[in-house]
């Protein structure tokens, strides 16, 4: 278990730096400078902010500088944003898009794994055709017609919830929902086929044969490990819900990241582009892990290794 | 019972009765297509891919219209008109949503618009000229909503008709939504195969090589790997773009150069079972040579997950494309896909639904034929419903 | 005709450590032309691994194969090729050493492309037409899919691709293991007849001691990744000497039912040691009712104890 | 019907419905097993052995079809009893061993969990005397240190280990009748005769009975007293263990003994192996199931199935050779038993 | 008791809801109208809130709401005095000596005084600072330029207070529209202590965000909106009737429409163009006002073909400017194929009433466009090289370009491929001159023509066409020095008569701003110049 530990914090940051080292190639690759306003900048202001952002340095050197930057958690300042810092991004953006992530994550968890389920047990009835026909629904639409169209029917037309933001506690109702759509109907389709699977292996029919009912057979033998695919997937999707989404932000008027992410891009703010991708990535990496380790701890097999 | 001769007669065996195979002569893509058809969803599925792609080359020439050409005079007209008769001519006006009016004929075709004469801002009336008839938008209720009065002050009798010259409407330019979906699907299909099939070919290469050679070569491969998927996909997918330029062939190369990691996976991880399976020890043992062993044994035999990975790669790929056009990095105008459509039409949703629904329907059905695809074909490939 | 000479195999284990599976610990041997060498033993302890190291799909760690008096371990692939011809290996898994993608026709044929033995497709075509009749299939089996055949016609198949370039050594890797007992005689029959026609030497590995018995001039016994003994097969069954040869002999079933009230011969007990990390000394010690403290330290090596019965055990 | 027999199947029929068609799996099969007593079960590979218990146990794969026929526990017909019912029979008056016992081991939890686990359903016992139990029942399966093994997964076990486990899991009710499937197939020679061992111990000790299913001859000769051979879906024939080695009523059972080689085997003769292949199940032949393979096979049976006959007190056989209207001449049981008569 | 009974239970669950919904609305609704308070919606995040440092037009809102400088504008778009309760210009209208109002405090209560004005504008011209609009200061106060450019002294900047209420400000020459150049924010004071305590982040926090203006920061959320409260401080607040107001950044107009049509904010810029004839008729919230503000593309004329004036006129003439205005912008504007936008008013006149002269038509004048292509070269358009239209990410934007598109391949036979960046990639391409022809526009910064015409000098930052004209530079440099307002205006209406001839740009039309705001929201003013004032807006109670 300590070996295995070892070896995957080892690399994790290996992994992390190359992250690092490819977006910040990238970054400098990509056209257009930080400093384009809407009107054109005098020159000695545009050389007074290269000279301010140290972008005038041989680029290795930039690159060392900014990994020094990144061992003290500096993601450095926006280009764009005068007197903002890359972390104030991720300070104010993330707090809240987690929110939304970690509330979907329940919402999802709650609605897939139950309705994976039934759709299992009834396989090849309508009940399953019903919940498959749903979740292949939540797959095919975009998130931002959900959206929009959750938004249109139940804030405008019937004015149940609120356009935009989250002052209130259904403030977060649509933005859940239209997150969730995708992964949850994945989910769904997940647990269904893994419980299928399981329900198929030896060791139910074993139980089947000690005298259990169904639901016992479900509960004790076949929900635990049909979750091991699932949880599999959760590393990558937490990761994804946390991070926010630019869809979901937009259209409901959400401070989040993802907002910052794709209006970073858009005004080429080189440093925070590359600060919120090596978040995302950190993120992403670190929810990985701990969904590996909570794996360890569920499935007893791994621990040999 | 053959009658001439006794029960009790020796039955003579053959050696080739004895061989004899008893289940009928399938061929490997027989045996799928059998499985796959017996599937309604499946099935289903690729009628309506087969159908869209019809749809895609054929429809734009059955249309009458073309996907660029534009008619500034009828702009954002629906699919369902409200016609007013204008007196007993036999003849109506369409209101538009930009307050014009045009001329319809009785069976819903567009004529041409009404000229504009003035606005009465104190009556709230839009005044036109319908051949020297003052003809009204009348506006100062706003709880009945706007309506056509006629040269008395009446209001003209209302129907409702169907679009019959631009069948699902126009878009904000005054342009065949119809065609313009089907040249949608054009791009966007292209779009889909195009990069879904040069990931395949990237995965199966990459993933080929990986899983084949093994060890460090493997290992390293597969970090890389690694470090492509740390960063969720789209991200790259925006930076490659940026750096591109948007456009028909940038998101061919976006999608084309991140999307194949996925597949890579699957192959290496299809190569690396199958490599070890006894028929690539024959083939090795035969002497067969490496690129042969990978050509003709390896490949084909992971061609299941392949095809099914691939399948689920083109309706990525649209999805992605669409996402793309909702961040305005779509394809350059005056072209369209799927994704441009549906982005320009959700700002005006209120406005002009129909511009939404169009596209966003079309997606939905692509999508969903293609996972009903990839359901099938998963089913009707998986080794486990071999005997 | 083959002759392995103190092969060693071991291959790296995943994880912290440099450990390594002992699959293979020096085994030597060699078989005549026309002679089939048995070799038994439980799973786990090495007799695939001789047999693909033999084959060269593993490289071996340590020793040396020689093929018709001819050094092949470190010769590279475009050197062996032409020696494949000479050695060809038949497969446990029927299902799984046929290429499902591939007709009949063609993973015959397929030796034949490699080596480009025939010219025309005609001449392909003939040749493995022939080497199917000569198998016992029909010639009207050659487009068809091996999922479409039953495991001992499979097994068929994959003898005739392994004899179309008319090879000298046949090693045979459990080939009969997978199937029914109903087909495993058809199997076992075409391999001895092809050996009477043709003087093939065969290398054939199984763990059901009656069969390689019947099948084999000389049987070996596997215990660990070493031969813990080697004689006539004949004498395997009546005179066998080492304690581990014993107890295989006992705990095998015997194919009639048993006197009623006559008593067993002692098998062995408790479970073979994990060869990643073997006991020291005699590896079987842990098993043998017989195990001294020599056998605790020092390896056994195989002795020949008598003519042509050699023994890997201290108590000879 | 005896009224000692435990157990009984009636003309049971069993068919998997796939995509490609109906496969038969079991076709009119009936026998019984007696208070106490060993039967095997001999067959090849889809001979439609297992399928029978998996039948009248309710434990059928979803595309698994019941399409006739009684399985009688205790003079109760399990095919006619409720889903609840069968439950309570189930693992505590019948009890199954599958063959693989790492499949047949939920890998996520304890061994201790799994074998005490029946003991949890049927009995109402406290927590500590489940746990008691279930140590002692895998003492007597011989886990060494079982009350510390108690706790570990079955990955950390043998598979010698893991096959004691399925039989103390099967074993902790104390079941009127065990069901074994194939329970050594899986296992090494050495292993598979520690647990036939094992097996027979416990057999002594108890008077359950034991349905012994495998497709080895040998390991059904060392372990049964009568044994029942299947094939096709078919009964082929019946006897007791020493009347099927000595003489055969089958043809099928008569190839089965000369293809395999005998310890005095001379290894100058080829063996006299069965010829062909098994039938295809999606669409088995019309008459009798090995006709095809069959040496002395007669023109009636490709046409008809031959009727399961009683061959004397002890075997019933399913041979148109053994029908009262069959030529003595040329044919092997009938000459037999003339020259039997005769002598 | 009986009908007790008879009471069913489903409307008393019907009710329940309805009571839930109603309190849930209701409380929404509630804070949208509370007396004094509003909550109005912005497009986008300021890049900075900075006066002395930014010049995105998003911090508009901001700085109109939060600083005064010396002079302001009123409702009518007039230039008062603010700060400076009076001024006195020398004959030679170069040296402008304000007065400051008594008592001017800061919104801390400090005392504000014409030494802050002084700190304030060296503070735009130390070029560590990084003023976006420091140009505002260099090209007019005597000395900037070379303080800037580090070549002369601090002292030397004509930027003088003279005492505590008195500030002097001497100008390099007469540009008699000095006075809108005044007015623009980079001219506001800023809170000396509060800057040097935190040069890059005083304005990231309430606590440290000074400033002098009707309303003062009262908290502030990256991303997610700013809130300002009444500045009890300020000179005026008896007038500021407005508590506070919430400025709530939503992207996507859609939501914000969405969000004004069920009363969840009280205003909001930058209406979607399709759904502004639906409110046109169906509210009372929209508004349409004049922007002083044109619409062009700009021409590469360095390029050939676009180094020929024949060319860029068939272009312009091409186009179908009523077909545009109507029917693509939906939004009601002026057609214009000259520079300037109506506002500046002399003499009774608007200045555009002179472009009358030019005869333009809003119709494409196919039969001009054709004759003046062929004139140059190419008839029928052919031999013409495919014209790149390139444009930024913007909806509106992108159909004008495929309208004008069709319009100029039908129209004249040419080809057109369409070319889409982001902005920072655009403007980085249009600033190269990189480009055929691209959408631009200018927004005026003060209400004066020069705002327009200065664009198109040889020398200006913002000539980003390469036009060159010494003709038109040489009227252009008269105009700054010349002190008759007549005389200027005459001045600049030759300058715009070559501008109309040379056709640097294509003109489309004159903008308008569009906004909606809730009816009960009063006396809010939105200048030409797309300020937005507060200052003495109040909502009314129902």
């Amino acid at each position: 278990m300590a070996w295995y530990v070892a070896k995957r914090v080892a690399t994790m940051f290996a992994t992390l730096f190359a992250v690092v080292l490819l977006t910040f190639m990238l970054m400098h690759s990509i056209p257009g400078g930080p400093f384009t306003a809407e009107r054109k900048l005098p020159d000695a202001v545009e050389q007074a902010l290269v000279k301010k952002y140290n972008l005038d340095a041989p680029l290795h050197e930039q690159f060392i500088d900014y990994v020094r930057g990144l061992l003290v958690f500096d993601l450095g300042p926006s280009f764009k944003y005068e007197g903002r810092s890359v972390n104030e991004f991720i300070a104010e953006g993330f707090p809240l898009s987690s929110r939304l992530g970690l509330m979907s994550i329940v919402f999802i968890l709650f609605l897939a794994l139950p309705l994976g389920c039934v759709s299992a047990i009834k396989s090849g009835k309508w009940q399953d055709l019903l919940i498959m026909f749903l979740a292949t629904l939540g797959i095919t639409i975009p998130s931002f017609v959900i959206a929009t169209a959750l938004m249109y029917l139940f804030s405008y037309r019937l004015g149940w919830l609120p356009v935009f933001g989250v002052s209130s506690v259904k403030g977060y109702v649509l933005p859940v929902i239209a997150l969730s759509g995708y992964s949850l109907a994945f989910i769904t389709r997940l647990m269904r086929s893994s419980l299928l699977e399981v329900m198929g292996q030896d060791y139910i029919r074993t139980a089947r044969a000690k005298g259990l009912s169904e639901t016992a057979v479900l509960v004790k033998h076949a929900m635990r490990n049909a979750l091991l695919p699932v949880v599999t997937i959760l590393g990558p999707t937490l990761a994804s819900l946390l991070t926010g989404s630019f869809v979901i932000e937009k259209i409901f008027a959400l401070p989040g990241m993802g907002i910052h992410f794709v209006t970073s891009i858009a005004n080429r703010d080189y440093t925070a582009i590359m600060g919120i991708t090596i978040f995302y990535a950190t993120i992403l990496v670190a929810m990985v892990f701990i969904v590996d380790i909570f794996y360890v701890m569920i499935d007893p097999r791994i621990k040999l290794q | 019972m053959d009658t001439n001769g006794s029960p009790w007669d020796r039955l003579e065996i053959g050696d080739d009765s004895m061989e004899t195979i008893a289940s009928e002569q399938r061929s490997f893509a027989q045996d799928v297509w059998y499985r796959f058809s017996r599937r309604p969803s499946a099935l289903g599925g690729a009628v309506v891919v087969v159908a869209l792609v019809l749809f895609a080359v054929l429809g734009p020439f059955v249309t009458g219209h073309t996907y660029f050409e534009q008619n500034l005079a009828f702009v954002n007209i629906p699919p369902r008109l409200t016609a007013w008769a204008i007196g007993d001519s036999g003849r109506y006006a369409y209101m538009t949503q930009n307050l014009k009016l045009v001329e319809l004929s009785g069976e819903g075709r567009l004529l041409a618009p009404i000229p504009f004469a003035r606005e009465d801002l104190s009556r709230k009336l839009i005044i036109f000229d319908y051949a020297g008839t003052p003809v009204s938008i009348d506006y100062s209720d706003r709880t009945a909503g706007l309506r056509l009065v006629g040269p008395d002050g009446s209001i003209l009798r209302s129907r409702r008709l169907w679009n019959r010259s631009y069948l699902l409407g126009t878009d904000s330019l005054g342009r065949d939504l119809l065609t313009r979906l089907m040249y949608g699907a054009r791009i966007s299909l292209t779009v889909a195969f195009i990069a879904a099939f040069i990931n395949l070919i990237i995965g199966i290469l990459y993933g080929g090589v990986s899983g084949y050679l093994g060890g460090n070569v493997d290992n390293v491969m597969m970090r890389v790997v690694d470090v492509i998927s740390t960063i969720p996909l789209t991200l790259y997918v925006i930076l490659i773009m940026v750096i591109l330029d948007s456009g028909f062939l940038s998101i061919i190369v976006a999608l084309s150069s991140v999307y194949w990691v996925s597949m890579a996976r699957v192959v290496r991880g299809q190569i690396m079972a199958l490599k070890e399976q006894e028929f690539v020890l024959a083939a090795r043992t035969i002497g067969t040579s490496p690129l042969a062993i990978v050509a003709r044994h390896l490949i084909p035999n992971c061609l299941g997950p392949i095809i099914v990975t691939a399948t689920m790669l083109i309706p990525t790929a649209i999805f992605v494309e669409s996402f793309m056009s909702f961040i305005g990095l779509g394809v350059s105008a005056p072209m369209a896909s799927w994704g441009t459509m549906c982005n320009d039409a959700l700002e005006t949703m209120k406005s002009t639904p129909h511009q939404l629904f169009a596209p966003a329907t079309a997606i939905c059905l692509t999508m969903f034929s293609f996972n009903f695809i990839g359901d099938g074909l998963r089913d009707a490939l998986d080794p486990k419903m071999r005997k | 005709m083959l002759e392995l000479r103190d092969i060693v195999k071991r291959f790296p284990v995943k994880g912290p450590g440099r450990r390594v599976v002992h699959a293979v610990e020096g085994v030597s041997f060699s078989i005549p032309p026309g002679e089939t060498l048995g070799l038994v033993g439980e799973s786990g302890c090495g007799k695939s691994t001789v047999a693909r190291t033999a084959m060269r799909i593993y490289e071996p760690t340590s020793g040396s194969i020689l093929l018709d008096g001819e050094d092949i371990t470190g010769m590279r692939e475009r050197e062996l090729k032409t020696r494949r011809k000479k050695i060809q290996m038949i497969f446990q898994d029927p299902y799984a050493s046929l290429n499902a993608r591939m007709k009949v026709r063609d993973i015959i044929a397929e030796p034949l492309v490699a080596h480009g033995a025939f010219g025309s497709q005609a001449e392909t075509t003939e040749a493995v037409a022939s080497i199917l009749e000569r198998v016992g299939l029909g010639r009207q089996h050659m487009n068809r899919y091996p999922h479409e055949f039953s495991g001992g016609q499979r097994q068929r198949i994959g003898i005739a691709r392994a004899l179309i370039l008319g090879p000298k050594v046949m090693i045979c890797d459990e080939p009969i293991s997978a199937l029914d007992v109903s087909i495993q005689a058809q199997v076992v029959n075409l391999l001895k007849s092809i050996q009477r026609e043709n003087g093939i030497s065969y290398l054939f590995i199984a763990h059901d001691l009656a069969m390689v018995r019947y099948v084999s001039h000389t049987v070996g016994v596997m215990y660990l990744g070493r031969i813990v003994e080697r004689c006539r097969s004949e004498e395997i069954y009546g005179r066998p000497l080492h304690p581990y040869t014993k107890g295989l002999l006992a705990s095998a079933p015997s194919p009639r039912p048993p006197e009623p009230g006559a008593e067993r011969a002692p098998s062995i007990e408790g479970d073979i040691p994990s060869p990643i990390a073997p006991p020291p000394g005699c590896a079987f010690h842990t098993r043998c009712r017989y195990a001294e403290a020599a056998c605790r330290e020092a390896i056994p090596v195989l002795r020949q104890v008598e003519s042509g019965h050699e023994v890997a055990c201290h108590l000879f | 019907m005896p009224i000692d027999n435990v157990f009984e199947i009636k003309n049971l029929s069993t068919s998997f419905f796939t995509r490609d068609g109906e496969v038969q799996a079991v076709r009119d099969v009936s026998f019984s097993l007696r208070r106490g007593e060993t039967l095997g079960i001999v067959g090849e590979s889809g001979s439609g052995k297992s399928v029978t218990f998996l039948s009248a146990l309710g434990l059928l794969a979803a595309s698994g079809k019941v399409k006739g026929g009684q399985a009688l526990f205790n003079g109760r017909d399990l095919l006619a009893s409720s889903a609840k019912e069968l439950r309570k029979v189930r693992g505590k008056d019948i009890a199954m061993v599958f063959q693989d016992p790492m499949s047949s081991l939920n890998p996520l939890k304890t061994i201790g969990k799994q074998v005490a686990e029946a003991l949890e359903v049927h009995t109402g016992l406290g927590r500590a005397e489940i746990r008691r139990r279930a140590i002692r029942m895998l003492e007597a399966v011989r886990i060494p240190e079982a009350a510390k093994r108690y706790d570990s997964f079955p990955h950390e076990f043998s598979g010698g280990m893991r096959q004691r486990v399925v039989i103390a899991m099967a074993l902790i009710c104390g079941p009127s009748l065990v069901i074994a499937d194939e329970p050594t197939t899986a296992l090494d020679v050495t292993i598979q005769d520690q647990i036939l061992r094992l097996l027979r111990e416990l057999k002594r000790e108890s008077d359950s009975s034991i349905v012994f299913i495998s497709h080895d001859l040998a390991v059904i000769a060392s372990m049964c007293e009568r044994v029942v051979v299947m094939y096709g879906g078919m009964i082929m024939e019946e006897a007791l263990i020493g009347e099927l080695f000595e003489s055969p009523a089958h043809p099928y059972t008569m190839g089965l003994l000369r293809s395999i080689p005998v310890i005095d085997q001379d290894k100058g003769a080829l063996l006299e192996p069965i010829p062909g292949s098994p039938p295809d199940m999606l669409a088995p032949p019309p008459g009798c199931p090995f006709v095809a393979r069959c040496v002395h096979a007669r023109a009636v049976c490709a046409v008809s199935p031959p009727p399961y006959r009683e061959v004397s007190k002890t075997r019933r056989s399913r041979c148109w050779l053994w029908a009262d209207d069959a030529p003595v001449e040329g044919n092997v049981f009938k000459e037999r038993s003339a020259a039997y008569a005769r002598a | 008791m009986k009908f007790r009974m008879k009471f069913p239970l489903s409307a008393l669950a019907t009710m329940t809801l309805a009571a839930l919904l109603a309190a849930c609305g209701g409380a929404a609704k509630e804070a949208a109208v509370a007396p004094g308070k509003i909550v109005f919606a912005l497009q986008s995040e300021p890049d900075g809130y900075d006066p002395g440092i930014t010049n995105n037009s998003f911090a508009s809102p901001f700085m109109t709401q939060l600083f005064e400088g010396l002079v302001t504008y009123d409702a009518k778009g007039e230039i008062v005095p603010g700060n400076a309760e009076s001024w006195t210009i020398s004959p030679d209208g170069k040296t402008y000596a304000f007065k400051l109002r008594k008592g001017l405090k800061w919104s801390n209560g400090k005392p504000l005084t014409a030494k802050d004005y002084v700190y304030s504008l060296l503070r735009v011209l130390d070029p560590k600072t990084g003023a976006r609009y420091a140009d505002m200061l260099t090209v007019y106060i005597v000395g900037a330029e070379e303080y800037y450019a580090g070549t002369g002294p601090k002292d030397a900047v004509a930027v003088k207070a003279v005492d505590d209420l008195t500030l002097q400000i001497t100008l390099k020459e007469p540009a008699p529209y000095y006075l809108g150049i005044l007015a623009m924010w980079v001219y506001s004071p800023v809170y000396q202590e509060a800057v040097e305590a935190s040069p890059e982040r005083w304005t990231m926090d309430p606590a440290t965000f000074i400033s002098n203006g009707p309303f003062k920061v009262a908290s502030m959320k990256l991303g997610e909106g700013v809130v300002l409260q009444k500045n009890e401080n300020y000179w005026n607040a008896a007038s500021v009737k407005l508590s506070e107001i919430n400025f709530r950044f939503i992207l996507e107009p859609a939501t914000a429409l969405s969000a004004f049509e069920k009363g969840e904010i009280d205003g909001f810029r930058e209406v979607p163009a399709s759904d502004i004839p639906r409110l046109r008729t169906g509210s009372d919230s929209l508004h349409i006002l004049p922007a002083f503000g044109t619409t062009f593309y700009d021409v590469n004329t360095t390029k050939k073909p676009y180094s020929d004036a024949r060319v860029r006129k068939a272009l312009a003439l091409a186009l179908d400017r009523d077909e545009l205005i109507d029917n693509v912008l939906q939004a009601p504007s002026t057609p214009t194929l000259a520079l300037v936008a109506p506002g500046y008013v002399f003499g009774g006149a608007d200045f555009t009433a002179a472009h009358a002269k030019y005869g333009f038509s809003s119709k494409a004048d196919v039969e001009g466009a054709r004759k003046l292509l062929a004139e140059a070269g190419y008839p029928d358009g052919k031999g013409f090289p495919v014209l790149e239209l390139s444009y930024y990410t913007n909806a509106t934007v992108k159909k004008m370009v495929e309208a004008m598109q069709q319009m100029w391949e039908k129209n004249l036979g040419i080809k057109v491929k369409i070319k889409v960046q982001d902005w920072a990639i655009y403007y980085a391409d249009i600033q190269a001159l990189n480009y055929d022809v691209g959408a631009m526009g200018w927004g005026g910064d003060y209400l004066h023509p020069m705002t327009f015409l200065q664009l198109f000098t040889s020398n200006s930052t913002n000539n980003l066409v390469g036009y060159k004209n010494p003709e038109y530079d040489d009227l252009i440099a008269k105009t700054i020095v010349e002190t008759d307002p007549a005389k200027a205006v005459e001045l600049m209406h030759r300058a715009e008569d070559i501008f109309v001839r040379d056709q640097p740009v294509i003109s489309l039309y004159s903008r308008s701003n569009t906004i909606m705001m809730a009816p009960h929201v009063k006396n809010w003013a939105l200048t030409a110049l797309a300020n937005l004032y507060f200052k003495d807006a109040y909502v009314e109670k129902k």
